[in-house]
């Protein structure tokens, strides 16, 4: 197993995946020349050449819709988004040509491509390019959400994004792209899309979370430790489909569960995750689920206004005190 | 005297050769005019009566349109178009009976009854649909456009949009991108002048023919009642577009006979009912053609009324087969909504199992 | 009191609100000369002209922003989207302007504008047409959401929203504009933004539902009454601000609960109530809370299947016999 | 012999008299344009120590675009911009101790810290602000003009883009709308022939000056590094446009010296170190007005320099100033999400009591 930035695992699974399948296409703003605004893309234009790594004009809207018009006659484009944030231009070709083509053509045109880029907040970047976009996503039915929060994940759910017959959002965080991680060497190493991955083992309450948060989630569980609480900590690693199983599992073992996410609060990811787990492990809950999300408001550009509105280990470990009453 | 007269008659008025097409040609392009009208108007007696539901937006007057610019298609080439579209989506090559059980929302239909009006289907002869956001599809087409050069094919796209549509952002950012990228997509705004109820010069200061002046896509302006230049003209442009001849503009001028949609009326606040009428007298594309292969000898009223009996007998079988075909089944529900589910894991979640 | 339909009685708020505010306009497509696509702006040229009562080009993105700019300067726009469908590609300017605004200016602009128009599915318009919005717009902080279900709650509503100060997004229902009710005849006769109205009192069980399915809510109580259950029906109105004490309260009246609403399920508004009713209400559940939404899925164009893909009565009634372990 | 030369030099040669402008004017821009200079590189600076966080965009090298563009307006118009805004945000009359202080995210900044460098406002001075989302702007200084027009109002709007900007939708539906309702609009694009690493000629076949050409919004092109040139200009345009001469479209073509954001490298893959340099030699805006004035015996060292001291010195206090100020308040998090919190109800959802 090779030790690899994060940055760097994406970067291989798109070299492997172009070179595996010549439908494979990167297109995105400064993705070529500039090597992608955050390096992602480096080098990929050197081994592939222009045609399939391809710089586009600041026009999301009508860059993801070729993207849809493309995958709609069997290519398999790979769209990035310098940010997510900038995605919410394009979201009418995501949920209604891309969630909808494969239905409103009576199952006849599927649409195999990939959207990718940052997601959430990286430092003081303000109220515009700090948000979060799971959910405008996971909301659609006909839409795939994968949320890496290692290199490995990340290498293998792009990869599993790509080889994937339908629309997949691969969202990714700047702040992780330097973070560093073993990565199997395996050509055909992929993580299955809407398996969920238990990142630490525990037994007194549930700590679930996904994407770049796993990393928030793991240093309160380290903090709890300290004070005798066995946190366990499940990384969804798609958001949809969705590893209920996984989630139930958890909650069972542990009787007790705190959602933690990046996004706002209102009709989030965790609402759903709350939703499913009273519905269908009422009785194993020995407290409230409880959610831990980014302070509900705009995100500040101030830093230490936006350390707070952000979610925080201590935040998480007050959450999973009160569901263990303590 | 009269004689001479006679003779400087003939050499004023040399005969009509509708611009070296072929009367076989002439032949096929009114019976697809006369089936695409009398499709529509079979249409709109099935809504009148409750067996077509939702909007439903009718093409009676811009058949010319359809054929002019359709036709000369090679099957493999793509089109795409509005919700407009029933019979673009016949001039592409879908059956009349699997539009018209798509309209009466049957299994049979070309989108499995899922789509309807809005969303006709059939990626086996290239109509890649219908689609109901206004504008959407011009972004759509140029990745269709991507792709025919991606694979290095000899294929045209061709978008069909309204000319409101040309107010959308999407128009321009496609636009902008096809000529960037030089690829082989034409834009054909299907320019009946109102936008529902909106007559273009009420949104925009500029003519049609300069809304591609700004991406350097060259622009074409034609009339879409003439059937013949009409289709004169894409045939060739077709092939230039081949050649990599790159994107192009099509100001395609035509007339809406019929209200924007069936819950719409035919003339009213924006529009009167003079002008629809004098429209309807003078520019009936179908009247056009007749006339003039009335007038050149080309076609007689014998042959012109077997014709339109065969394209109603046409009709009269799909409005049967439709109304004869089976329901799709809820069963099928979420057989659509993800071609590949993943394994192990929820998609849905409604929590139903009744289905 | 008069007896108005809901299209009347928007259009008498919106003539009321014109007339004594000189600051408001509205503009959309079609809502001049054609007097609204579904003739909700009847008139209103007429008697406002034609720089306040304004037809705009299909340009939903730039007429959306034109709106917010208009409001950064201290206009009241009333923008009508011909569906809420369309306005998907306006979200941009609604979450990253509208919402957005007054935070990172440091509270010095606020936004008081309102976007209205129809949301959810109608009868066969296929899967484009037929989507409901409401978590598009409530998921932002910054705006407010209201979804009036019948003429008094749509005039009260609609008024209060062009008199709030925030971003009000209006959802009305298109099949609900010929639906008609008595309307208080008061000039200020308003609606509170964030009140929850209890259309049906009842001790066995509560049904919370927001906007048209307030009516499928009521239908599924009259049918539970047959069988000897007393439903409660709570008619949240506003989606954001939320009326949480009304939520709770009927809560803990029946101690059972079921949400119902039109759209999707993940992630939707029902999972953000089911999140708080468990949190805040969580030891006065005799059961899960169940929801009963639109079949996760586009929605069909066939009658029958469209029909069977909304949430039904019949559903509801289920879902409450759940809950009471019948 | 000699002196005839000299006489014919002189005659071959008459006196620079700066388009008429006044000696003050002229001062009074140098003086501007230098204060922008210092800003810039005292806001580069403080980033690199750290007292600047997130991105930060430098608008060195145009000046003049600012002082000659923003300088003729009057404190009630309107101006808004993009994310490189800080110089322009002191051209329309933003104190520069409170947008250095924002820059630090202090409470005293224009935004009260919590917009930061992308996001400037002051609704006092009619700066609107500071947007981060490429092109919206476009459709919001459409909302501000809508307003003048609507009240009636003899102020103008003037918005700020980049030549990127022109290729998203917001800005051709914006235009076109500007055009059809006449509106008090001057789209002014700093055309630095950059977007980030994208040359304009890789994402347009077309010239600037015809991006407004579809939406028939007249079109100018300016040397926005010759800010006697610019600032006569738009003194004159703003006029035309007070008196109902509708939206323009203006092509400022100017160059930026320093890399993208402080993240970005000056030069690199996208554009060459020596055309870089050749840029900063030949066409620095304070340089070209410098020679100018020196030439027409207009300004001397002396005095330049004394601008030069003074200004440093105004920018000297901003720093210490904002240095010096407080951070904005926790308690004040939620204050500004809503203007009007409606009574017994809840607006907030993520169950934090503590703040
Ligand atoms: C984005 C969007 N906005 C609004 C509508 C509603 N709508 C449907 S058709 C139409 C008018 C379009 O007119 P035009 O483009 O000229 O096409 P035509 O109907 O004349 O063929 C409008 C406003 C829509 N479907 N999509
Ligand atoms: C909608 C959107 N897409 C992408 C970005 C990221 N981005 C920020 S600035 C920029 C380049 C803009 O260049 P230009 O418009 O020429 O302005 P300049 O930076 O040269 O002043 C890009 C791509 C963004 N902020 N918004
Ligand atoms: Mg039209
Ligand atoms: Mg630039």
């Amino acid at each position: 197993m090779a030790v690899l930035t994060y940055r760097d695992a994406l970067n291989e699974a798109l070299a492997e995946e172009m070179a595996r399948d010549e439908s494979v296409f990167l297109m995105g703003e400064e993705v070529a020349e500039y090597d992608g605004a955050y390096k992602v893309s480096k080098g990929l234009l050197d081994q592939f050449g222009d045609q399939r790594v391809v710089d586009s004009p600041i026009s999301e809207l009508g860059f993801t819709g070729l993207g849809v018009g493309a995958a709609m006659v069997g290519l398999r484009p790979v769209i990035e988004f310098m940010t997510f944030n900038f995605s919410i231009l394009a979201l009418d070709q995501v949920v209604n040509s891309a969630a909808k083509m494969l239905h409103m053509s009576g199952g006849q045109i599927n649409i195999p491509m990939v959207f990718r880029g940052p997601t959430g907040a990286a430092l003081q970047l303000g109220a515009q390019h700090s948000q979060a976009c799971e959910i405008w996503y996971a909301h659609a039915p006909g839409v795939k959400v994968v949320t890496p929060a290692t290199p490995a994940d990340a290498k293998g759910l792009l990869k599993a994004a790509i080889r994937d017959d339908d629309p997949v959002a691969v969202m990714e965080g700047e702040l992780l792209y330097n973070f560093k991680g073993e990565v199997p060497d395996d050509d055909d190493f992929i993580v299955p899309l809407g398996v969920a991955d238990l990142k630490r083992e525990g037994s007194d309450v549930s700590i679930i979370t996904h994407g770049k948060t796993v990393h928030v989630a793991l240093q309160a569980a380290g903090m709890l430790e300290k004070e005798g609480v066995q946190a366990e900590v499940l990384d969804l690693r798609s958001v949809r489909p969705l590893d209920v199983e996984a989630i139930l599992a958890t909650v069972q073992k542990t009787n007790r569960a705190v959602y933690l996410e990046e996004g706002w609060p209102f009709g989030g990811v965790g609402a759903q995750v709350v939703s499913i787990i009273q519905e269908e492990a009422f009785d194993h809950l020995d407290a409230p689920v409880l959610r831990v999300t980014q302070a509900d408001i705009p995100m500040p550009y101030n830093k230490k206004l936006e350390a707070v509105t952000k979610p925080s280990a201590k935040r998480v470990v007050e959450a999973c005190q009160k569901v263990l009453y303590r | 005297m009269a004689e001479t007269n006679t003779v400087e008659q003939e050499q004023a008025l040399p005969a009509d050769d509708f611009g070296g097409m072929t009367h076989q040609k002439l032949v096929e392009l009114m019976r697809a005019m006369l089936l695409y009208r009398r499709f529509e108007e079979k249409a709109e007696e099935a809504y009148a009566i409750g067996k077509i539901g939702g909007f439903c937006h009718l093409h009676i007057g811009q058949e010319a349109a359809a054929a002019g610019s359709i036709l000369p298609l090679h099957r493999d080439d793509y089109a795409i178009s509005a919700y407009r579209e029933h019979t673009q989506a016949i001039a592409k090559g879908i059956e009349p009976k699997a539009v018209m059980a798509e309209l009466y929302g049957k299994a049979t239909g070309c989108s499995g009854g899922m789509g309807g009006s809005m969303h006709m289907f059939d990626k086996s002869v290239g109509f890649m649909g219908g689609h109901g956001i206004v504008g959407a599809q011009t972004a759509l087409a140029l990745g269709m456009a991507w792709a025919i050069k991606y694979r290095g094919e000899e294929k045209v796209c061709i978008c069909f949009i309204g000319d409101a549509a040309v107010n959308q952002g999407a128009f321009h950012e496609s636009m902008n991108m096809a000529a960037v990228w030089n690829l082989p997509v034409v834009y054909v705004v299907e320019n009946n002048d109102y936008g529902m109820g909106t007559k273009f010069s009420r949104v925009s200061t500029t003519d049609m023919s300069v809304k591609s002046a700004s991406h350097g896509v060259p622009a074409h302006t034609v009339n879409g009642q003439d059937v013949v230049e009409t289709y004169l003209f894409f045939e060739e442009l077709f092939e230039k577009v081949r050649k990599g001849g790159g994107p192009q503009f099509v100001d395609l001028q035509c007339y809406r006979f019929k209200g924007h949609s069936m819950s719409d009326p035919v003339s009213g606040t924006y529009r009167s009912k003079a002008e629809v009428d004098e429209k309807v007298q003078k520019e009936d594309p179908i009247k056009l053609l007749k006339d003039r292969m009335f007038a050149a000898g080309a076609l007689t009223q014998e042959e012109l009324e077997a014709i339109d009996h065969e394209v109603r007998e046409i009709v009269d079988e799909a409005e049967a087969f439709a109304d004869g075909s089976p329901e799709p089944e809820a069963s099928g529900l979420y057989q659509h909504v993800y071609s590949e589910l993943n394994p192990d894991t929820r998609h849905f979640f409604d929590g139903r199992e009744d289905m």
